[in-house]
Parts: C-alpha cells; structure tokens; sequence
C-alpha cells in the first residue's frame, strides 16, 4: 500500500488530495507507481509527463526506488514567485 | 519570520534581520499580485506549496546566493493562501557591498526560485472563472546540470 | 516627499505612492551609507546637493527610466546633510508588470543617477581624517550623446 | 561684477562657498570665467580642468556666453548615490 500526495491542478484533477494505491509491484521505483497511476486514474494520465516526485523534503529521481512507508508527493510544472 | 508563512510578508521585519554595516547596497524585490494574467482580469490569487520542501529550497536558495555572488545577506519569504490584488507574494532582500552584485544576486534568487520552488498560482478571474497556471515541471538532480540539488 | 530631502527616507512612504495594481514586480534600491571606503573605517558621512538642479536631474531621471523600459512607476529620493552608518542615501522604486524591466529600469537609474546628480559624499574616517570623495566629472549637453540633457 | 558658487571639494579648497570676481572680460564665456578663476584663485586651479559650469537649474557648456547677473554654479566631479 502505498499513500500519493497531489499538489496544484492535480488536486483539481483527481478531486482530492490523496490517493491510495493497494497493488503495486515489488520495490517499486517512482516510475512504476506514475504507470499505475496513469492506468487507474485516467483523469491524472494527461499531467504525469511533466510531474515530478519527492518524499518527504527531497526530490527523487523516476528511476530510483520509493519508501513505500512514506507518502510519494507528486508535484506539477511550478508557479512561484 | 519562517520562509513560508500565510501571513502579510513584513518588508520592514526582513530589513532589519539583513542590517549589515559593511552594505553600500540593498535590492529588494517584491512578486505582487497584479489584476491581470494572460489577458483576463484577476481579481485575487491563491498560492498553495508543499511546505516541507519549500522551506528547504529557499534556505538553500538563500546560501547559493551567498556563495554564488559576492553579497553578504540575503533573505527570501513566500506567502500561501489567499492574496489580493497588490499584496506580496515573495520577498527577496539582497545586501552587498557594491550595487551591482546585489541586483545580480537578487535576479539570481528570484529567477532560480521560480524554477525550483514548489508552489502554485491559483487564478481568479473577473469573469468568474478560475485555475491553475501552468507552470515550469521541476527537475530531478538526474535531469539537471548540477547533481547536489534534490 | 520632495526628491532631495535631509529628513530620513521613509520607504514605506515610497512604495504607497507607487502602488500599481497592474504591476507584478518592485524593485527597491537603496544606496546605504558603510563603514568602509578605500580601505578606510568610516564612522559616518555628509551629503550636499546643489538643490535647484539635484530636484530637476532626479524629476527628468524618473521619466526618462519610464520611457526607456516598460516599467510604470519610478521614484527616486536622495537624502543630504548628515548621515550615520546604516542610513540610506538614496532610494529607487520601480514596479513595472515583469520582473526583468523592473530589475533593468531601476539598475539604469541609479546608475545615470551616479553621472548626473550633483551631490558630492564627504567621508568621516575613523582615523579622524576627513574627505571628499573623488567622483565622476558631470558632462555637459555639447559633450554627452543627447544634446537635450542641459 | 559675477558671483561665482562652489561646491564639494570647491568649497574646501577656497575655503568659502561664495566668490565675486570683479573684473571681467566683456560678455564672457563660462571659459573666461573659469580662465580668470584660475588665475586669481591659485588654490582652486587644479580642480577647474574636471568642472562643470551651471546657471540656474541647468548645465551650460563651457563655450556658452554666461549671464552675468545669475551666479555661475561650479560642480566639481559628483559621488551621489
């Protein structure tokens, strides 16, 4: 099980703040959860190109493996400032 | 005043946390919200940030800064939540001992927190509608020239 | 607030006057008075102005800023007399409705300030010797690019 | 008869910061002045090569007619800022 957090238009998209994710792979990377989302939330598919993922303060790489422990925060185009 | 705050941004309070004898030169720079946006009236905005990493980014935006450029402080605030029309939404306050740096280095932190900084712009416009603005997709220290960042 | 002053400069008072509601970026400059020059302490500074011009220099500098870049607003004030340490002797405000013309309008003010305004600095070292600083010979119209400025 | 204002670095080497030069070429330029300025005033020669000259509020080139009955403004290098 694995809990997502969504920033920004992907709150809008999914009309909600969190997701949970029961079935995934085995030691997932970052990648293998986006192409879970993408399949089981279509309405997320179209803005999973351009996010990118953190846990906890950090950014990480899509191919690195998650802490499935910790929420996998994801974080659409910025617009700060 | 931590980085991010969903309080009124208090210029006065950052000038005196930055007060440096050694200084011939201050930049402040101000993001403030305008009534207009890709042609539509606004009437207020909403900024929401994922806070645990924000907070980091600006305080090691701050220190690049320092070390990027020869100036001696420098401090950036962000605001959340709802702003209206003329309000401060960022707040970058650069000393130097010599004017030029301090507009580099406040250029520098401005530019560089509007690629980094993981906050978004909700519009509300006078016709009643409103969104997200599209913004800049961040990059991952595999994408990006440097690899200390993330 | 008149543009040459030896009262203390309020910035507040600056940034209400520009207020802009069309304007998404302000750039502040302020020149602060240090403890340093040439490798010499200085414990404080004295400011004088030829009035008559000094007003009509900053007054031309405001608008030329404002036709030169797409900026909205600019003001300038520059204080005289004495000044302490941490005192500000000048201060730019620009707010335009981008960032980069704000930055460049108030870089190109106080800038063309330092060529043009008659105001000569007379440092107090902590030696106890004193000075006037050497400075920029002012060019007259028939010498300069434009032959407006006279 | 023209009185003559000084400034800055001016002022400390006349030690005032007023003159009256009472004899003068007829319809003088700003040149003239500053050639007789030189001339009277020893202490102040060094300093005549970097001024600039000023009636009123405006700058006035050195090969301009002055107008006797205004003060001619000598502006030695400026330092604002």
């Amino acid at each position: 099980m694995l809990e997502v957090e969504l920033f920004g238009v992907l709150q809008q998209a999914a009309g909600d703040r969190r997701l949970q994710l029961d079935t995934l792979p085995d030691e997932p990377t970052a990648a293998a959860v986006l192409a879970v989302l993408g399949r089981d939330y279509p309405a997320l598919a179209p803005y999973l190109q351009r996010v990118a993922c953190a846990q906890g303060d950090s950014l990480i790489r899509q191919d690195q493996r998650i802490d499935t422990s910790r929420p996998l925060v994801l974080l659409p185009p910025v617009s700060g400032g | 005043m931590s980085r991010m705050t969903d309080q009124p941004l208090d210029m006065d309070q950052l000038l005196r946390e930055t007060e440096n004898d050694a200084c011939g030169a201050l930049v402040v720079f101000g993001g403030i919200v305008r009534n207009h946006h890709g042609g539509k009236g606004v009437t207020g905005m909403r900024y929401s940030a994922y806070g645990p990493m924000a907070e980091k980014v600006l305080t090691e935006l701050e220190q690049e800064t320092l070390e990027k450029f020869p100036v001696s402080e420098c401090r950036i605030v962000h605001r959340t939540g709802d702003l209206a029309i003329g309000e401060a939404s960022v707040l970058v306050v650069v000393r130097a001992p010599h004017r030029g740096d301090a507009f580099d280095g406040a250029r520098y932190a401005i530019d560089t927190l509007k690629l980094r900084l993981p906050v978004w712009k909700h519009d509300f416009y006078d016709d009643g509608s409103e969104g997200f603005q599209d913004g800049v997709p961040l990059e991952t220290a595999a994408q990006s020239d440097e690899g200390t960042r993330s």
